[in-house]
């Protein structure tokens, strides 16, 4: 058993840590997120200096060679700032099912181009039918020829607004919610056929509603093989699980802190509301909370890192189902704490609770992860 | 002990409802359950609404007689709140009908009453309220607003918060301190009345989570206030508003409003998938329990008005239980909605091209960041358990 | 709507509320639960003398002729004083099934003696593999001639130590857990064949497990229509879950109030305990707890009043429900707010704790009526 | 960063099983876990199970070397605290070799050391603690017994309360006041070792909700103690009680014990017809996760001090959650016994006639009954959480 990081994974979380309190202060941040794009493509352009867009990448494919426990780290670190640019997507979605399922032209094609920051990327994967059930599918996409036409609809396509590449998720076979008969496609977002509806989401990132018709692709379009693609898409959504499990852990950190420091100086009934034992016990309780999140984001990557399996998966839900709930708890009371000034928009508590509410539900909330734990 | 209405009392909840599909069209309905609330002036269709219950004299049931109300026995209101949120009737703004008025008909000089009673009435003039500060936040009492006098005038200075409406409303009632060397905090303050459009004040609106516009800034800078608008004795501001505080029980609760939150939250369910989910149905159910116990506390403390009795320490409840199950209906919403529960686009993008995902998604999601305001606004939950520690169990 | 009690209510149940009062001290039922018989036979004449044992009668029966209402005001007193004579099993239980399904012959028989107090019944009804499935029935009766042999096994059958007559529910005919083919029986508790394993229970009453091999009952023996019993016995379960219920809503009330008085008195750290804001803040969750209970009793007694159909059966499922979790709620928080005191035996408060924990369970817990309530 | 044993882990392991499989047959085993635990003198398996304990240098592992501990790391002591409590082993109490020897070992005389280590490892000599008083209890340095000095002994008045296993012992280690007027009341306790022989001593049982004797009441009548019994300095005695506190982590959050409580629950809960329960199953897999969260707490505590640190901030937890994750277990183990969860036959009944109902049915409520003592004793939750918002949080 080992708890400690080694020189690299803490060199990595030192540098995320310090462009969060440097280069990303609230106001920043809340600029950036009013602006046309949602998000900085300096900062994009700095990520990809400092080697974080290529972290889960082998350094074979030109990354940095990371995995779970380097991925953790600096997702727990832009979770304190509440970084907005669209890694999970790009990097952690598009990036993982290339990744794992990308042959080599593919790899050579793309992931350059990820880890360089010229490209972004999303996955298409939800739609409105399917809920959490990622086999649950009525995009379809058919033969003709050599070619395939993909039709069918995605709903909140994360960084949809910004992708140059989409990947989509689309049954080649099967009933709708069958575990084969999945399939994944590379599709050009200006390709003819696709339209999409942008907006902002309530945790201020982007997404899109994406409608396929009749979208023309060649057979070098499929990632992976065709009609086994569930197994990839699991791995990656675990992955990506992980990961804003981690920023949550992050956001938790300084949403418990951020309410004990303002319990300490905020004056009412001529003392300091710290005082009053309530709401220093439901501190306590948030700091338990994000203790307990903290525990099992250490277990969930370290299985994960072990390799991929029902235990990993086992843990990996464990670990969303804890954040889940701490998350709720750690962010409505932080509101709570903060009174009339944690229901603003201007301070920073009521958006990490926003963006903890958002994780709850991404890739599965707390009952769908709970039930996936019980029937692993 | 029975349940059931009485003869006198079904007949009322008929006419009540007669009246409301009379005035209140099906159109009007389906639109005030899948739109985003708005701020502001009423609607066509709401203003239409509210002439209507002028016109029959509904708009203020609970005021005395004398002043306009309807006379309505406590289960009349009961009746009156159940139907009007089943069918999202629009409400009058509480702050002139509810929070003001009681002090104007009890304490006020019969010109006061003249002068506000009838616009409040018939939906005329919206207020706002100026109790808050910025620095006191559940400790009222030690605001620091100052006014005073010069001639015929008070003369105000400084800055109240979470002033919900000011930039609609044509006026605020709003405690000020007239004395700042009383013994007790609580004995020197005023209880004035403002015109919003006196020089001096200023509103800068504060964006509730979501960017949400309905509270603000208020600061008042040599605001002149003519000393025949303040409500009854100077000093004595504080006992005027604390006494509006017990005033007003009924619909505290919110029951009728959670009963319909949940009904649709069940559609929702139904809708998205959870109809086969045991571990989501158990917790509709839980929550309907809650409910319906909390409609019998209601219901008790109603009787007791009813009776001629003070309400029992039952109704001290009714707020905190109120805004958990609201807020709890809220939670469910969320994780019933799935990933439809994270778009949030500005409102004039779904005027322009539609709601994104199910009908109710968005409202519900705002609906679910501004409910957290329920259990700090007012009084937050905690106070209010101070408060039953200290009333009613005596610690 | 009318939250009031007539005349006759209020004289009711201010005479049990005396005598809980005056003859049914602590002590005093302490040492009646560790006799021998388990209650006093003496207050069982009090009962029969002030005409409680006839409250559910008809007047024609030589009853009180009241209702659910009359029941609950007398239970909530009786657990005000945790009173442990065998009302529930013989008066609610045997008691209504005869109310309800007897011929003139078996109600001129038996409730003459239950509202004279010279008779004590029992219901056995549960068996091991139905947890608190009515239906779940492996005992049986089976014709033979004019008579019946009924055969098998009855766990935890209240009063079974005391109980003259036994009512035992078997199946005549259709699977194990058919809705029809459930008859009931009454049992001579001295017939041959029957046989009795005697315990107390952990709240001090007195239960048996009893087996019948091959009990030769005569055609009188049957109660009600064969096949036909499961609605007699649903209707009898639920006038008798209300009345326990109310039975525990007048534990919660002596719980709250006594830990509001221990803790004004009781001091720590220089202070008393109750002016700990945590501590406060949890007798106000017991408070509200004791009170929403009480709301729902009253709407379960007022529907079951109305008569016995959906609505009734929903309100009183919807009570125990609240029961359950309010009754946990506020008798673990009465123990642990007493501290050291709380867990010993010789204060009562442990002792309402116990019998809050039995109520849960009796006729079915939380999960189980929750479950019917989103049935019905 | 990774969770698997190393090599010599894992021989340890393997060598913790083997000994477990040598000294605690699956007959024991199957007893230990199917009766109700019995207080006092151990049986014969268990005299057995400790003296192969001695015999192997493992009975207080945690000890230093110098007196007969093991020289585990604390990996090594997590191996072994799992592995005994998923065999059912029975455990060493925890008076003498948890709480009393560090005190010894830091702080007493080489006399004391030698007279009383050693029947303490070797299981012989029970101890019982006198800290708790009547009227003192979360509030323990209020407390009132005196000890007054007369010649070479103390004479000790005064009355202890909630004594464990006070009817069993052989000693108790005691904290007395010898100075009254000290200024602070933590300033004039002494530590006294005292024989439950001595005259003056007499002993109450005070049962335990169900009737279960465990702890008593003591009472000190001019019980004469000689001086050579106090541990350490006079009036210091407070220090010495409260370092111990803080001495001992290991272990606190029962984390395997709720382990095995919880792989019998599931097994109970398939016995009981709960397999198709979907809301059941549900209670009982966030349970796990939440277990699972503490021993991933407690492992990354046991990794600080592996790593020489002092415990981090994560081990405050620890008393509190696995409390309330036990007691949850108590409940839902009732839940899942239905009406077996009721009979409550004396111990000799159950011997004499076999059990009623499942085989641990009456362990269980039993169970579930002594384990509300566990958020109350050895200071309440409540209390823990006023240190971590005091010592942790800074508030």
């Amino acid at each position: 058993m080992d708890f400690s990081f080694s020189e690299e994974q803490t060199l990595l979380k030192d540098s995320v840590s310090r462009f969060v309190h440097n280069d990303y202060e609230f106001a920043a941040r809340q600029k950036l997120v009013k602006s046309e794009l949602g998000y900085s493509r300096d900062h994009w352009r700095t990520f990809a200096e400092l080697g974080w867009l290529g972290v889960p990448f082998a350094e074979k494919d030109g990354g940095y060679g990371g995995g779970p426990l380097e991925t953790m780290l600096l997702m727990e670190e832009f979770g304190k700032g509440l970084v907005v640019e669209p890694y999970v997507p790009t990097v952690l979605l598009a990036g993982a099912l290339l990744r794992i399922a990308g042959k080599s032209a593919q790899k050579e094609r793309y992931l350059p181009r990820i880890i360089d920051g010229s490209l972004q990327a999303a996955f298409a994967f939800a739609e409105p039918q399917g809920r959490f059930n990622l086999a649950d599918l009525t995009t379809t996409a058919k033969k003709d020829g050599e070619d395939w036409l993909l039709e069918g609809y995605k709903c909140v396509v994360l960084n949809g607004p910004s992708a140059d590449l989409l990947v989509v998720s689309a049954r080649t076979t099967g009933a709708q919610r069958a575990r084969t008969g999945v399939s994944l496609f590379l599709v050009d977002a200006s390709a003819a056929g696709v339209s999409r509806r942008d907006y902002p989401t309530v945790d201020a990132l982007r997404a899109s509603e994406i409608t396929f018709e009749n979208v023309r692709l060649g057979k070098d379009a499929v990632l992976g093989r065709v009609g086994r693609a569930l197994p990839v898409i699991e791995q990656a959504i675990d992955e990506a699980t992980l990961a804003i499990g981690a920023e949550a852990v992050g956001c938790m950190e300084v949403l418990y802190k951020a309410t004990v420091e303002y319990c300490k100086t905020r004056e009412q009934f001529g003392q300091p509301i710290g005082k009053f034992q309530v709401l220093q016990h439901r501190m306590v309780d948030m700091f338990m909370e994000y203790e307990q999140s903290k525990s099992l984001m250490y277990m969930a990557a370290m299985r994960m890192a072990e390799g991929y399996g029902d235990e990993a998966k086992k843990a990996v839900s464990a670990f969303k189902v804890q954040v889940g709930k701490s998350g709720r708890f750690v962010g409505q009371n932080a509101v709570q704490l903060h009174g009339g000034m944690g229901m603003t928009d201007e301070l920073n508590v009521g958006h990490y609770f926003k963006r903890l509410t958002t994780v709850d539900t991404l890739f599965g909330n707390v009952d769908h992860h709970l039930r996936r734990f019980g029937s692993l | 002990m029975n349940l059931e209405l009485d003869a006198a009392d079904r007949d009322f909840q008929a006419e009540v409802r007669a009246f409301i599909d009379a005035h209140w069209p099906d159109a009007a309905r389906a639109q005030a359950r899948d739109t985003v609330a708005r701020e502001g002036r009423p609607s066509v269709v709401e203003r239409a609404w509210f002439d209507a219950l002028v016109a029959r004299g509904w708009s203020v049931p609970h005021w005395p007689a004398a002043h306009g109300g309807a006379n309505w026995s406590p289960t009349q209101h009961y009746i009156w709140a159940r139907e009007t949120a089943h069918a999202d009737c629009p409400e009058m703004s509480p702050f002139g009908s509810r929070m003001l008025a009681p002090v104007l008909y009890t304490w006020g000089s019969p010109a006061q009453q003249a002068a506000h009673l009838p616009p409040i009435r018939e939906a005329r003039i919206t207020w706002c309220q100026g109790y808050s500060e910025p620095g006191a936040g559940s400790d009222l009492a030690s605001l620091t607003t100052r006014a005073v006098r010069d001639g015929d005038h008070y003369v105000v200075n400084g800055a109240k918060t979470w002033t919900s409406g000011a930039h609609h409303a044509d006026w605020m009632f709003c405690l000020v301190r007239t004395d700042p060397h009383a013994r007790k905090k609580q004995e020197g303050i005023s209880f004035l009345l403002i015109d919003m459009r006196s020089p001096g004040i200023e509103i800068r609106p504060i964006l509730i989570l979501g960017e949400q516009h309905t509270v603000n800034g208020v600061t008042l800078n040599d605001v002149r206030v003519p000393l025949a608008n303040r409500v009854g004795e100077e000093n004595r501001g504080w006992t005027y508003a604390k006494g509006l505080l017990t005033h007003e029980r009924t619909g505290i609760a919110g029951v009728a409003r959670s009963q319909v939150a949940l009904r649709r939250l069940r559609y929702l369910a139904l809708a998205n998938g959870l109809d086969d989910d045991d571990v989501f149905a158990t917790k509709l159910d839980e929550l309907e329990i809650e409910l319906l116990a909390l409609e019998m506390t209601e219901l008790r403390t109603l009787a007791t008005v009813e009776g001629g009795g003070a309400p029992g320490p039952e109704s001290s409840i009714l707020k905190i239980k109120g805004t958990e199950i609201a807020q709890r209906i809220d939670d469910l919403v969320i994780e019933a909605l799935g990933y439809y529960a994270l778009p949030y686009p500005a409102p004039q993008l779904i005027d322009n091209e539609g709601p994104i995902g199910p009908m109710n998604a968005v409202p519900a999601i705002r609906g679910m960041l501004y409910g957290r305001a329920a259990s700090i606004f007012g009084g937050s939950n905690e106070i209010q358990k101070n408060i039953i520690a200290k009333a009613v169990l005596g610690l």
